[in-house]
């Protein structure tokens, strides 16, 4: 027990994301409410979103832009100050597709409920197999 | 030019898509001839990469002008070079075939029904010929995005079923998204080669494994294997003929092969097959899939709906045989994707003949067709004989060579499932021609009705089917030659 | 289907719990993802790009290929929005209704009739309530700020946090607010519907463009070194304007896209009154 | 950088998310899912990530919550669960 408490505490991060993806897998598979699920989607994507930004972070080191400004293009530059960029940048895509993907997932709600008036999953299947 | 070619793969199709996308607008009559010359650009593109490959080997495309690691970089070799010409012949003779029935159901938006469906074509052909695996998740999603979109607007259930494949495909991505991620926090690299030059130290790692296991259940999720398939039947069966002749023969079979590049790249046949003890696993949920795929297809009434549980028996013989370790199966697999691509296309181009002519896909709408289209069903007859695998088409071969890696790796379940769904198919096919050749029974008071007049559908729809399912048989021909010269070279030679 | 789900989420999550315990610590400066490839662009951005924030030179240098297929994603669902939603032609009402705005009466007119021309009218729908005067005149005085602040973040992109996406969305956001605040057709007379669809394109086909532009002039796609020579700069500014070019395309993109979902999702696709 | 208001904003972003799975209300679940992104946003800017976060609060915390609210407007706040 007393040496798990230290690897709890050294990547709580790392918990955190598994928590949030496991509520919003959770929320995907079982919630009955279709836009129920897409708030779940979203809380699945931003879990992942918090573990890769979580994979950029150095004991350390400062935000990824330059002190130096645009004139100091000749001044050395040392890697240590400074966060990893690399995630952010891919994650700036994630965040991107995630709105993407949520635009399209309303646009198929707001179709659906103008078909069966409902947007609770059951009560549509019982409508499609009535007829 | 012919050294920017993997980009030309990629740009052209793209720019195309926003050109459409403006003369939707604009002029609609423009649309269609953007898309044709666009995919034909495509079309000889591919083809030229992959006489390049055949000739030089492999090809690395710098984008930006940045080396790998650094920037992204196009990789062609043999196996996707074969890849991207079945996909970009397979847009090319669909879009054709489709333009009738598109401005049939659409006529006021054809202009961004075409957009939709470049852009899925670029996605497609994005996802093959890359090699950065951040990039192969942004192209997934475009892939992904334009695929909820097409497969949406067809009947009334059609907007349901693809927000469930919505769900289950977003899902897939992330996992995907989350397996690159634990590849990055291990290696720090994001280029295939480069993690696959990186991880052998790390093999022993747990999130090299929890990476492994983790991409691959996302990928089954988007190719619907078995028990992650739920959303494909309906999501295919209710969306149009035109985007469903699309979709059904590429997206799976992109997503294979998505599933053999990382093994072969990125994880090494070493690691998948020797370091973890999967394969028996693997093996025997293609199985599964394959006999379920094969009985839930029979107990359907409605061709469509048939088709698509046979797409999902057909992902089993693909996963299967990649997991069978073995050379021939792997060979089987691959060159089971081109077959597949094919045959999925002809079989769901005749369906969409006969909506565009029928109105219907019921098995009672489909009395009487042979007389009423003799070439769609001729077509189809042939597409049919090489779902079930008889000589000389192509679908006997790719059969047998999973047969063989089968009997090489000692799977006899695998076997006895392969050959289960062939005479199922017997029994599937066989039943639809009676129905198309001999109904309705003239009836017994003598005076028969007059035969029904030959009502063939357009020759736009035809021709790319008659295409098709000639190719098919070719393909069966020169099979030899195109394991012999192009899947022999794609298989690492670690792998017997 | 609450206990499958359960049991899923239960067994997913005990795996991942499996896998994380052999990661490198939180925060470990020497972890392989700190130590591999990002120093190379930290130490270089500047001297290749002349770029002080690493992340926009990465987002639309190095990595420019992915950043274009991200805008080409938003393009994406504007367009999947639009043809799911939009009802195209859709009938004339049997009546419509009219306001005259000085004295407040509201005309019905039968279809067919016509109000005379005047600026005096506004089209209203059955749900008409009255917009609160206050809320109004707010968003009128906040509306040019946020546009501006919007365009200083496009510009701003190369040494602040910042770019193309952030820039794009507030733009979009302030004509989003625009329509919150009075209506939708207020907001469509700023930004008609044509206009929006075929901006979008072009902001995406602005960022491929100049890709494109570079193979023309003989190297790879995307490789800004070469727009060199059209500018009459140095290699290394010449990225620099690159890097400003294509995110000009995303902004535009960004924010045409995000406006045409919001109209098509908050009129339901019949661009009437809107919310 | 206090870690006490690191975990502090941890913990509140798990229980907004549950929050906002469990409100009985679109609308609610809707508002408490900006809260959720605004959180988000803010813990991204503590670990230096200030482009994520600011993309963050203008696509997750503010279009996206927009895109909801009229989503639920045109459909129904109603939710049995």
């Amino acid at each position: 027990m007393a040496e798990l408490i230290p690897t709890i505490i050294a990547k709580y991060n790392y918990w955190i994301y598994i928590t949030l993806m496991m509520i919003g897998l959770y929320a995907m598979i079982a919630k009955n409410n279709l836009v129920k699920k897409i708030v779940g989607m979203n809380i699945f994507q931003t879990a992942i979103i918090l573990y890769y930004v979580s994979i950029g972070v150095k004991k350390g080191a400062t935000i990824p832009i330059s002190t130096g400004g645009h004139g100091a293009v000749h001044e050395a530059v040392h890697a240590a100050d400074y966060l990893n960029p690399l995630p952010h940048v891919l994650m700036l895509t994630a965040i991107v597709v995630g709105v993407a993907t949520l635009g399209v997932a309303l646009a198929l709600c707001l179709r659906i409920y103008s078909r069966y008036n409902t947007l609770e999953e059951d009560e549509i299947l019982a409508q499609i197999r009535k007829k | 030019m012919s050294q920017q070619y993997p980009a030309l793969l990629v740009i052209v199709p793209l720019l195309s898509a926003f050109a459409i996308s403006i003369a939707g607008w604009v002029n609609k009559r423009l649309c269609f001839p953007i898309i044709v010359t666009a995919l034909s650009v495509v079309v000889y593109a591919s083809i030229g990469l992959l006489l390049t490959v055949l000739e030089k080997g492999v090809v690395i495309y710098h984008l930006g002008g940045w080396p790998p690691p650094v920037g992204i970089a196009y990789y062609v070799d043999h196996l996707n070079g074969l890849v991207l010409v079945v996909v970009a012949s397979v847009a090319l003779l669909n879009v054709i075939a489709a333009k009738k029935s598109i401005e049939q159901e659409f006529p006021d938006k054809a202009g961004p029904f075409y957009t939709l469906y470049i852009l899925m074509v670029t996605g497609l052909l994005g996802i093959v010929v890359t090699g950065d695996a951040f990039n192969l998740y942004v192209l997934l999603e475009i892939a992904a995005l334009t695929g909820y979109g097409l497969l949406a607007m067809g009947e009334e259930r059609a907007p349901l079923s693809s927000l469930n494949y919505l769900y289950m495909g977003t899902i897939g991505a992330c996992f995907y998204l989350l397996g690159v991620g634990y590849l990055y926090i291990v290696t720090g690299s994001l280029n295939m080669v480069d993690i696959a030059r990186l991880l052998p130290p790390l093999y022993q790692s747990r999130a090299v494994l929890a990476a492994f296991i983790i991409c691959m259940v996302g990928v089954w999720l988007k190719m619907a294997f078995f028990p992650l398939h739920s959303w494909l039947p309906n999501a295919y069966t209710h969306a149009t003929s035109a985007a469903s002749s699309l979709i059904a023969p590429l997206v799976t079979k992109v997503m294979v092969y998505v599933m053999i590049r990382l093994i072969l790249t990125i994880f090494t046949p070493e690691f998948a097959f020797a370091t973890l003890a999967l394969n028996n696993i693997v093996v025997w949920l293609a199985v599964i899939a394959i006999v379920m795929g094969a009985i839930l297809a029979l107990a359907e009434r409605n061709l469509k709906k048939m088709l698509t549980f046979i797409v999902v028996a057909e992902i089993g013989y693909m996963v299967g045989g990649a997991w069978l370790g073995n050379r021939a199966g792997m060979t089987g697999a691959i060159l089971h994707i081109v077959n597949d691509a094919l045959m999925t296309l002809c079989v769901f181009l005749v369906v969409g003949n006969i909506v565009y002519k029928v109105k219907g896909y019921a098995f009672e709408n489909l009395q009487g067709l042979f007389r009423k289209m003799p070439f769609t069903m001729g077509a189809f007859v042939v597409g049919a004989m090489s779902i079930i695998g008889v000589p000389p088409t192509c679908g006997f071969f790719s059969k047998w060579y999973l047969i063989v890696g089968a009997l090489q790796a000692g799977h006899y379940g695998f076997m006895a499932a392969l050959i289960f769904s062939s005479l199922v198919s017997v029994v599937l096919f066989f039943r639809i021609f009676e129905i198309c050749y001999y109904e309705p029974f003239s009836d017994h008071h003598g005076h028969d009705q007059p035969p029904e007049p030959m009502d063939e559908a357009p020759l736009t729809m035809v021709v790319p089917l008659l295409i098709v399912a000639v190719i098919l048989i070719l393909v069966g021909l020169y099979t030899g030659d195109i394991v012999n010269h192009i899947i022999k070279f794609a298989i690492p030679e670690g792998l017997v | 289907m609450k206990i499958i789900g359960l049991i899923i989420t239960i067994i997913t999550g005990a795996f991942l719990v499996y896998a994380a315990a052999d990661f490198p610590a939180w925060a470990d400066p020497n972890s392989p993802a700190s130590t591999y490839l990002s120093p190379y662009f930290i130490e270089n951005s500047m001297k290749d790009t002349s770029v002080p924030n690493f992340v926009t030179s990465l987002l639309a240098d190095y990595r420019g290929f992915d950043t274009m297929f991200e805008t080409t994603v938003i393009f994406t669902a504007g367009l999947v929005c639009f043809i799911l939603l939009r009802i195209s032609g859709g009938k004339e009402p049997e009546t419509s209704h009219y306001r005259h705005v000085l004295t407040g009466v509201t005309v019905t007119l039968k279809k067919g009739h016509k109000i005379p021309e005047s600026e005096d009218f506004e089209r209203i729908d059955d749900l008409w309530t009255p917009p609160d005067l206050i809320i109004k005149t707010g968003c009128r005085l906040m509306i040019p700020f946020i546009q501006l602040f919007g365009l200083y973040v496009i510009a701003h992109g190369h040494s602040s946090p910042g770019g193309g996406f952030q820039g794009g969305v507030i733009l979009g956001a302030s004509i989003i607010l625009l329509a919150i605040s009075h209506d939708l057709r207020t907001a469509l007379e700023k930004m008609r519907e044509k206009v929006v669809a075929i901006l979008c394109p072009i902001g995406v086909s602005i960022y491929a463009g100049t890709g494109a532009l570079c193979l023309l002039l003989g190297v790879n796609f995307l490789d800004y070194s070469a727009l060199a020579s059209v500018l009459h700069v140095d290699p290394i500014a010449a990225r620099s304007h690159g890097i400003f070019m294509v995110e000009i395309g995303v902004g535009i993109a960004v924010m045409t896209t995000m406006i045409w979902i919001y109209n098509n999702i908050s009129s339901a696709g019949k661009y009437n009154q809107g919310l | 950088m206090f870690w006490q208001i690191d975990l502090a904003i941890l913990t509140l972003v798990v229980v907004t998310a549950v929050a906002s799975l469990m409100v009985k209300d679109l609308l609610g679940a809707a508002i408490l899912f900006g809260a959720y992104s605004f959180l988000m946003c803010l813990l991204w800017s503590i670990m230096g990530a200030v482009d994520v976060a600011f993309t963050e609060a203008s696509v997750g915390a503010g279009v996206s919550s927009v895109f909801f609210v009229a989503a639920v407007f045109r459909t129904s706040r109603r939710t049995k669960d």
